[in-house]
């Protein structure tokens, strides 16, 4: 061998060693503490960094396990035995994890609620109108038609209606909570996604003022809270539903004059009748033909 | 002549002589009365009395609830017709009492009106002055109506130097301030004398703006012989009547933010709540009316009136010969900073200072464009805020950046959202980032 | 909504509901964009009047270009269309008189198209490029086609036009000064609105005297030159006088019309005395050791970047925290 | 100088006695940043920061805290500006004014050069750990959820 | 193709386009900058940095096992690094002209974040066949990139494309596109309109759902219970 | 320790690895790098001396100078390569002469960096060709916007001024360089 | 007056950033806000000079006397690298709160092209000693320049509506084209 050749490797190797020494006593001095559990969440999961969970890649997708921003079966690459491994380390259960949606309570849309005598000039926000007298509708409780609930959605989970009230789209709705947070009067609320009755007004205001406002405000008579054996309680002028007790077996839904408290698809329903969009309607007629208006 | 004044502001139109020389007028008690229990800055009032009741004029119905809350008193004898929520002319409906004028039935007697005793304003103790001033349910009438009980009562250890009153009204179309200097400048004298006493001090100054010379020299020769009262000048500027930046136009002061002017050693007290106290010792009057320019170009006749507190701002305009045919928006407050009405229900308040119904014209606006960055919002901020850039992070939600830069500092006098040639309506931005930061301090 | 409902609003017209205030000033951003236009004719016209008719279809390309590129930009992202703002007929116009005499009409829409998509319309439109799109354009051209763009013609009214170098350029590789009345009037060579001082002194004190431009940009960088330019040639006998920057080039034309761009410069008082010296700093420093006759162009982008950094670092003291 | 804020969410993983660790969750920042794979801790891409906690916030909350940027400025300036400049000196001293000739004249430049960084470094170190102290801590100012 | 096929098939695929290193992750920008002043040379730097990536790939993961993941990365840069002098040794030997034209741009190979980063996310995890097809796939993308940015600058750059002459004489080129701040903007630009295309596509297909799904959600709740 | 003792001996070894690999491809490579570099120079050479047929290295100045010879051996000038600034950073250049140094055969730009279609048109012929045959004395001059008058002028390139203007300076810096050193060598 | 050219013709005519591309990549990723992005250049910069110390004299004490020059990359990629890692070591050893202050907002990037870039620079140009660091510091002000003013434009972008197409890299390219332009103003100066 020559000499070029020793030396070069004399040089290299020399500094593959000191280097390595260097990074030794680096480890030991910089070593990071880290949460124990995202670790092992790290490992147990397939490390293809795929991103197809959504997340930056599978040390990203632990964190957010650990955090509980994700469920542990959100890893499509790993399948059901990832999932149960990292539920195992979390100690809670993989496939128990409930589909949560957003829910707009309010059914006063232009047609049910009464608007004011003024035309509102300014920014249409919900945020905005909401300083400026409330908008032009007369309730201070319902829904403004804004529209906030909307834009603030990256999944494109919420449209407005024809009678500008906003619907939420299951299928795209992941419930993370952006349009709770962005409507200015709280009407937006986190619900697992099988419940089917609710009450859809937030409405403060006496029976008579409430009866003026809108014609399907609450208007707190009581009637439900009276049958529900404590499924539905009265609050400031406001039917509640106290979800752990709720039957809605027990409500007189026929007894409610404004059908405040109904079922979810009868809110729908009313409101398709309600639209003249013959375009909404025949959609419905083509992916369901049987269902016909 | 150079008229003292503050950095930045804004000239709107003046449009005062549509009712600067209407003297004042007494208009006739209302066919109904909606006494909102909250007129005030704080605690809304406790009622007193139930649905039904028969009350007499001048009678507390409603006491304060706390110390920074005013009693509210029936400006008419008449019966409660009803306790709820009621319009009200900062838009959103609030507890009020309703009254109706009552015919006496057979067999009955109306309660007399009440008045509280007379005192004399040359020997009253302080005590006695803060003591009636809260009893008569004063608010400050310059807009925010504070109870100036509250503000008589200055905390201890506070230096006090100076009393400043307000004549500024920058507000254009206003006149009411106007119209008290040039008809009732004795009684202003008189209630400055009481508030310097209250607070122990020996400053007087009677600020007003360069535009009512009539009103300039009635105080002059009011305060004429008189060293330790004066009579300043001040440029005609938008916001000149702020509390911050009459200060700092009067004696140079700068109050700081989340400051008062008490901190800075002034008091500041508006022509009209000076006449209201004056009125309260020396006639023994609780606030119970309330002077008010009702002016503008959709109103066919602008006066400048004494109501009774409660009266629906319809009958107002009614008694100013009703609304113009292009009417299109009823202000009640100042255009700057005053709130439109969406229901010519609401009542007027204690601290109503004026009704303006601009006509088509006047508030027609351009649309709405793209933000230039010009830096006019900017030049015109008094605060030295920056208005269009505090408006594009509240309307992106960037609320911990608005918080930095201030944006509670604001005081939503209009002047970015006037002088803006785009059109933004900085203001409702301005509010919701306001908002919206107080919110998130409140979570912390 | 009241229990009582006592009478109706009396004319029965529906109100108007917004927030205050509810008084507005007279300036709008279309009145305040058709007056810088207005304020360009001066130059439009001693253009045409030093290098002949042929250049109004220059500044016409210009400008049909810019708003056409707008409106189709708009038009295709689904937002409202705003031509007629007339802010992308100044960038237009600004482009069509910062090219010199008989420039290639095609390379002139090529301009005016990148200027408006690449300098205004990916940063969002109006109101948030970072660059002034007409030197962005006029930027990219010099970028593209360095020779055309530096082939000058001298002013005169004959059809065949003779090749002349501008009064910086001679400077800077002839060491010829151009006196100073052709400066003034305009009878030199250089781009089209930019020769003639007397031209682009109208429109700028049009606009200074309306209000629409803020005198304090124009004001600092003559300043500025005077300061930097005056050391200069204090320390150094070879560099040109003070007054000649001034005059020669685009520097008044830049400094009434470029500069003073509200999008591109700072907002606040301090910040555009600093834009405004900043900019002559950089031109002299470009002129007198760089390897270009005119940098007023560069200097403009240049200090366009450092912007969002001088109104964060010139952000007026509040109200009550110190004096201002 | 004055730096803006910059604000940073992540989840607390130990508390002692007013301060918090926090794990910072790679969030959209770093996610976009193409230098992540590369972010300083060798054997992690996690990141841990000391913040001061006014709250007393528990393991596994979830937090935003803020970080002052002047605070980053002055750090940046303490630890790389002033050693800049030290070794600049160093080194145009040993160039041009003092040559021992024993040695290449650039390695006792590079000599020259390092060791008033190495003394400032250590003064630092004798004088830093007592005074900079949590005056530079990051504050944590909101809570934002607890995990159940 | 069974599912293992599939899989390997995709290892190659995404890095074409789903991960394209340029468009998607936004790697190795400085090559994709520096040397696509004309498309062959974009291709040259590809195929080299190719060459590199499928090399050091091979090595790293035949030894992934054996390496203490203290010295991971320096390991990496070290087998990088060691490629890449080959790589210039060899242009040098051997097309000087290319060399000279790609400049200081070939050793830059070793600080490509690209490679560092292939070798960290999948290489130090996965069998050397896997991680070969995975960096062909990393290379494939990259040369697509590379090529097509290079084209384009070359086009209006120069009127020609890998040197043949494509547009008039008449027309005249632009320089800016062959200077740095042309490579910015196209670049830019490319990227833009790409993820524009992206976005559209995204919508479409949430408008597909919207249009599917509403009605369906609350008709056949109705199904199950009749009020 | 484990680790620590896992951790040297596996960057030794890969350093060790990767040393002697390369050497061995250096040690392949190296010779036609070399050859390569001297074949680009000879080029050079003789495109700025079109006559010459071989040509020496001069080794009595510190700096590359080769002394052309025809086919017989006579010396029939000087070809050297010369640097300095240009618009963008360096140029570097192969300069050729006549014996006498007073007239210029030809010159060749090596390495540049100056705008593309812009400045590098110094490359080609139009301005280049100017320097065949031209004269050095004094020195080699340059004007601007019209053909050369004088023998020893050469026309700048439209809008390269600066690029055109380096080109002459390399030149002159160069010959002046060359001539003082030739003079003190007493080289002729 | 060769060392200002220098110092110079790296910070503004041939900004490493805007000219050569390099440090591209945290030049798009960590320009988002100036708090982070100026510390950072003057981290860079600080490596950048001891960098340029460091390879110049391993290239002209080891690398050149033993006939190695082959290694280049190999030796400066670990040298670079170990540097980086041993600044960083230094660093929280001498002021724990400093290092926490900066701590993860200010990673030292190991493999920054830029700090390899500016050592083989320094070779190709056979730079001597002093040239290199001034070449080193005029770099590293480069940068820091670049990206500063990158990071102020585009928090001033956060607030503007730059279409979502364009969001992140693309606009970020896109501005540092103009930046190139505004730059190109600078050139020519390296002449004086």
């Amino acid at each position: 061998m020559d000499l070029n050749i020793l030396i070069a490797i004399a040089t290299m190797g020399g500094l593959g060693f000191i280097f390595a020494g260097a990074l030794a006593i680096a480890d030991k001095k910089l070593r990071v503490e880290e949460n124990p559990l995202i670790g092992k969440v790290n490992d147990a999961l397939p490390g293809a960094n795929c991103g197809a969970c959504g997340k930056a890649g599978c040390y990203d997708f632990a964190v957010n396990v650990v955090e509980g921003t994700i469920s542990p079966n959100g890893c499509p690459v790993g399948g059901q035995d990832t999932a149960n491994e990292v539920a195992a380390l979390l100690g809670i259960e993989a496939g128990t994890a409930v589909k949560i949606v957003a829910r707009v309570l309010c059914r006063g849309g232009n047609i049910e609620a009464a608007r004011k005598m003024v035309e509102y000039r300014g920014p249409q926000s919900c945020a905005t109108m909401d300083l400026v007298s409330g908008g032009s509708k007369m309730c201070q409780y319902g829904c403004m038609g804004g529209g906030d609930c909307v834009d603030v959605c990256t999944f494109n989970a919420i449209y407005l209606g024809d009678n500008g009230l906003p619907i939420v789209v299951d299928e795209l709705c992941t419930g993370c909570g952006m349009c709770v947070k962005a409507c200015p009067r709280d009407i937006i609320e986190l619900h697992p996604a099988d419940r089917e009755v609710f009450v859809f007004c937030k409405s403060h205001d006496d029976p008579k003022t409430s009866k003026e406002v809108c014609e399907v405000a609450c208007t707190g008579c009581g009637i439900c809270a009276r049958k529900s054996d404590g499924g539905v309680v009265l609050s400031d002028g406001l039917a509640v539903i106290q979800w752990e007790n709720f039957d809605p077996e027990k409500i007189p839904f026929d007894k409610c004059k404004t059908s405040a408290i109904c079922y979810l698809r009868d809110a729908f329903n009313q409101m398709q009748e309600g639209t003249a969009d013959a375009d909404a309607q025949k959609l419905a007629a083509d992916v369901n033909p049987e269902q016909k208006n | 002549m150079i008229f003292k004044t503050f950095p930045g502001g804004v000239h709107p139109p003046e449009e005062k002589e549509l009712s600067e020389h209407c003297a004042f007028e007494r208009m006739p008690a209302p066919s109904i009365v909606i006494l909102p229990l909250s007129q005030h800055l704080g605690k809304q009032a406790r009622p007193l009395v139930e649905k039904r009741a028969v009350v007499a004029e001048g009678q507390v119905v409603a006491e304060a609830d706390g110390f920074i809350s005013a009693p509210v008193h029936s400006p008419i004898t008449g019966t409660v017709k009803s306790i709820g929520r009621e319009s009200h002319s900062s838009g959103y409906a609030r507890e009020a009492l309703v009254i109706v004028p009552t015919e006496a039935k057979e067999g009955e007697t109306l309660p007399e009106p009440q008045r509280l005793p007379a005192l004399d304003p040359a020997i009253i103790s302080v005590a006695d002055i803060r003591a009636r001033v809260k009893e008569a349910g004063i608010v400050g009438q310059g807009g925010a109506a504070f109870p100036t009980f509250v503000k008589l009562t200055p905390p201890e250890g506070k230096q006090i130097d100076t009393v400043i009153l307000n004549g500024c009204e920058c507000e254009p179309y206003l006149t009411r301030d106007d119209r008290f200097m040039i008809e009732r400048p004795d009684a202003i004298i008189s209630g400055l004398q009481l508030i310097m006493r209250a607070l122990g001090v020996s400053k007087g100054v009677v600020g007003i703006e360069s535009n009512k010379p009539q009103a300039i020299a009635s105080m002059e020769s009011a305060v004429a012989g008189q060293p330790d009262l004066s009579v300043c000048a001040l440029q005609t500027k938008y916001p000149q009547g702020a509390e911050k930046m009459l200060i700092k136009a009067v004696n140079g002061r700068e109050v700081p933010p989340g400051k008062l002017p008490l901190d800075v050693g002034v008091v500041i007290q508006n022509i009209g709540t000076a006449i209201a106290i004056h009125d309260a010792i020396a006639h023994g009057e609780p606030s119970i009316t309330a002077a008010l320019t009702v002016t503008g170009r959709g109103i066919r006749n602008p006066k400048n009136l004494i109501v009774p507190v409660g009266t629906p701002l319809s009958e107002v305009i009614a008694y100013c010969g009703g609304l113009t045919e292009d009417a299109a928006k009823v202000v009640v407050g100042g255009p700057m900073m005053g709130v439109a009405q969406h229901d010519l229900d609401a009542p007027v308040m204690k601290a109503t200072s004026g009704i303006v119904i601009l006509t088509q014209d006047e508030v027609r606006r351009q649309e709405e464009t793209a933000c230039l960055r010009c830096g006019k919002c900017i030049d015109a901020c008094p605060l030295h805020l920056l208005p269009t850039r505090l408006a594009r992070l509240a309307q992106l939600g960037m609320i911990e950046e608005a918080e930095r830069l201030n944006i509670t500092t604001c005081m939503e006098c209009g002047s970015c959202a006037f002088i803006c040639p785009a059109n933004i309506p900085l203001v409702q931005w301005l509010r919701l980032g306001k908002q919206r930061v107080v919110h998130m301090q409140r979570n912390r | 909504m009241s229990s009582v409902t006592v009478t109706e609003a009396p004319t029965g017209q529906e109100l108007l509901l917004s927030t205050s205030p509810h008084l507005h000033s007279r300036w709008t951003t279309k009145q305040l964009m058709w007056f810088v236009v207005l304020a360009l004719v001066p130059c439009v016209i001693s253009s045409v009047v030093y290098f002949g008719f042929y250049q109004l279809v220059i500044i016409t390309t210009a400008v049909v270009f810019a708003a056409g590129t707008e409106a189709l930009i708009q038009y295709l992202t689904k937002k409202p269309v705003t031509i007629s703002d007339g802010s992308a007929v100044i960038t237009g116009l600004l482009l069509g008189l910062i090219v010199p005499p008989y420039f290639s009409p095609a390379f002139t829409a090529l301009g005016a198209v990148f200027a408006i998509a690449v300098g205004k319309m990916v940063f969002g439109g109006l109101g948030y490029n970072i660059f002034n799109p007409a030197l962005v354009g006029r930027a990219f051209l010099q970028a593209a086609f360095p020779v055309a763009i530096t082939t000058w013609t001298i002013p005169q009214f004959a059809v065949d036009a003779v090749s002349k170098a501008t009064p910086l350029a001679a400077f800077k590789f002839d060491n010829v000064v151009t006196p100073l009345t052709p400066l003034v009037v305009g009878n030199v060579g250089g781009s089209l609105g930019e020769t003639s001082a007397i031209a682009v002194l109208i429109g700028g004190i049009f606009l200074l005297v309306t209000g629409v431009a803020n005198w304090r940009i124009p004001a600092a960088m003559i300043v500025g030159m005077l300061l930097f330019g005056g050391v200069l040639w204090l320390l150094d006998p070879a560099a040109p006088d003070p007054v000649f920057h001034i005059f020669a080039g685009s520097f008044l034309f830049a400094a009434m019309f470029m500069a003073s761009d509200y999008v591109s410069s700072p907002v606040t008082g301090t910040g555009m005395w600093i834009y405004g010296l900043g900019i002559s700093l950089v031109t002299v420093l470009i002129r007198v050791y760089g390897g270009l006759p005119e940098g007023v162009m560069y200097s403009i982008l240049f200090m366009n970047a450092f912007v969002p950094l001088i109104n964060r670092y010139t952000q007026p003291k509040l109200f009550g925290e110190g004096k201002a | 100088m004055r730096g803006e804020d910059i604000y940073e969410e992540g989840i607390v993983l130990s508390v002692e006695s007013g301060r918090a660790t926090i794990a910072v969750a790679l969030g959209e920042g770093c996610e976009e940043c193409t230098a992540k794979l590369f972010c300083s801790g060798n054997a992690t891409k996690q990141n841990t920061v000391l913040v001061r906690d006014p709250f007393g916030v528990r393991t596994g909350d979830h937090v935003r805290f803020v970080v002052h940027g002047e605070d980053m400025f002055r750090a940046s300036f303490l630890l790389y500006g002033i050693p800049l400049l030290l070794i600049l000196g160093g080194v145009l001293v040993g160039t041009y004014l003092y040559d021992p000739g024993m040695m290449p004249n650039e390695l006792w430049a590079f000599l020259l050069g390092i060791a008033p960084a190495v003394v400032y470094y250590m003064l630092f170190f004798l004088t830093g750990q007592r005074t900079g102290g949590d005056s530079m801590m990051p504050d944590i100012v909101l809570v934002q959820g607890r995990r159940e | 193709m069974s599912k293992k096929q599939v899989s390997l098939f995709n290892d190659y695929t995404k890095g074409v386009w789903d991960q394209n290193p340029v468009f998607k992750q936004v790697l190795g920008m400085c090559p994709a900058l520096a040397v696509t002043v004309s498309a062959m040379n974009g291709i040259a730097m590809a195929l080299a940095t190719t060459f590199v990536l499928v090399f050091s790939s091979f090595i790293i993961s035949l030894i992934r096992k054996l390496i203490p993941s203290q010295v991971r990365i320096a390991s990496y840069i070290v087998v990088i690094a060691t490629f890449v002098t080959i790589v210039d040794l060899v242009m040098r030997a051997q097309f000087p002209e290319l060399s000279k034209e790609l400049g200081p741009y070939i050793p830059l190979i070793v600080v490509n974040c690209l490679i560092l980063g292939r070798q960290e996310a999948f290489s130090s995890k996965n069998n050397p066949f896997r991680s070969v097809l995975d960096a062909l796939g990393m290379g494939t993308g990259f040369l697509i990139a590379l090529a097509s940015l290079g084209a384009i600058r070359e086009l209006f750059g120069s009127r020609s494309i890998l040197g043949v002459q494509l547009l008039p004489d008449a027309f005249e080129p632009w320089l800016i596109m062959i200077l740095p701040a042309g490579a910015f903007l196209t670049l830019g630009l490319m990227m833009g309109g790409l993820n524009a295309m992206i976005l559209r596509r995204k919508r479409r297909e949430e408008a597909d759902i919207l249009s599917k799904h509403i009605p369906k959600t609350y008709v056949a709740a109705s199904e199950g219970q009749e009020v | 320790m484990k680790t620590i003792i896992a951790m040297l001996v596996t960057l030794t070894i890969i350093g060790v690895v990767s040393g002697g690999g390369l050497a061995m491809i250096s040690g392949w490579a190296a010779p036609l790098i070399a050859a390569n570099k001297k074949a680009a120079t000879e080029r050079a050479i003789f495109l700025v001396q079109p006559e010459a047929k071989q040509y020496e290295a001069v080794a009595e100045v510190p700096y590359e100078l080769y002394r052309v010879l025809d086919e017989g051996g006579q010396p029939t000038g000087y070809s050297f390569p010369w640097e300095g600034n240009g618009f963008q950073g360096n140029i570097r250049m192969m300069i050729g002469l006549t014996p006498d140094l007073a007239t210029i055969t030809a010159i060749e730009v090596l390495e540049q960096v100056e705008t593309p279609g812009l400045g590098t048109m110094i490359l080609e012929d139009p301005f280049r060709g100017q320097f065949n045959g031209l004269k050095t004395e004094p020195q080699v001059d340059w004007v601007k916007g019209a053909p050369p008058t004088k023998e020893n002028e050469v026309q700048t390139i439209t809008g390269a001024t600066i690029s055109s203007k380096a080109i002459v300076d390399i030149v002159n810096d160069g010959l002046a360089r060359l001539r003082t050193d030739l003079a003190q060598g007493g080289d002729k | 007056m060769e060392l200002i050219l220098i110092f110079v013709s790296a910070a503004l005519v041939n900004n490493f950033v805007l000219a050569y591309f390099l440090g591209i990549c945290p030049f798009i990723g960590v320009s988002n806000k100036l708090s982070s992005a100026f510390p950072m250049g003057l981290a860079t910069t600080f490596v950048m000079v001891l960098t340029a110390i460091v390879t110049w004299l391993i290239y002209h004490l080891v690398l050149v006397p033993y006939n190695v020059e082959y290694l280049q990359y190999v030796s400066f990629i670990l040298v670079v690298a170990s540097l980086v890692q041993f600044v960083e070591m230094v660093i929280k050893k001498v002021s724990q709160p400093l290092y926490r202050a900066l701590g993860i907002f200010l990673p030292l990037i190991t493999t920054n092209c830029a700090i390899l870039g500016l050592a083989l620079f320094i070779v190709l140009k056979e730079y001597s000693f002093v040239e290199g660091i001034f070449y080193g510091v005029g770099a590293g002000a480069g940068f820091t320049l670049a990206i500063s003013l990158m990071a102020g434009i585009r928090e001033e972008l956060e607030l503007a509506d730059v279409p979502a197409a364009f969001r992140g890299a693309p606009i970020t390219l896109i501005v540092a084209g103009l930046l190139a332009l505004a730059f190109m103003g600078f050139a020519g100066m390296i002449t004086v």
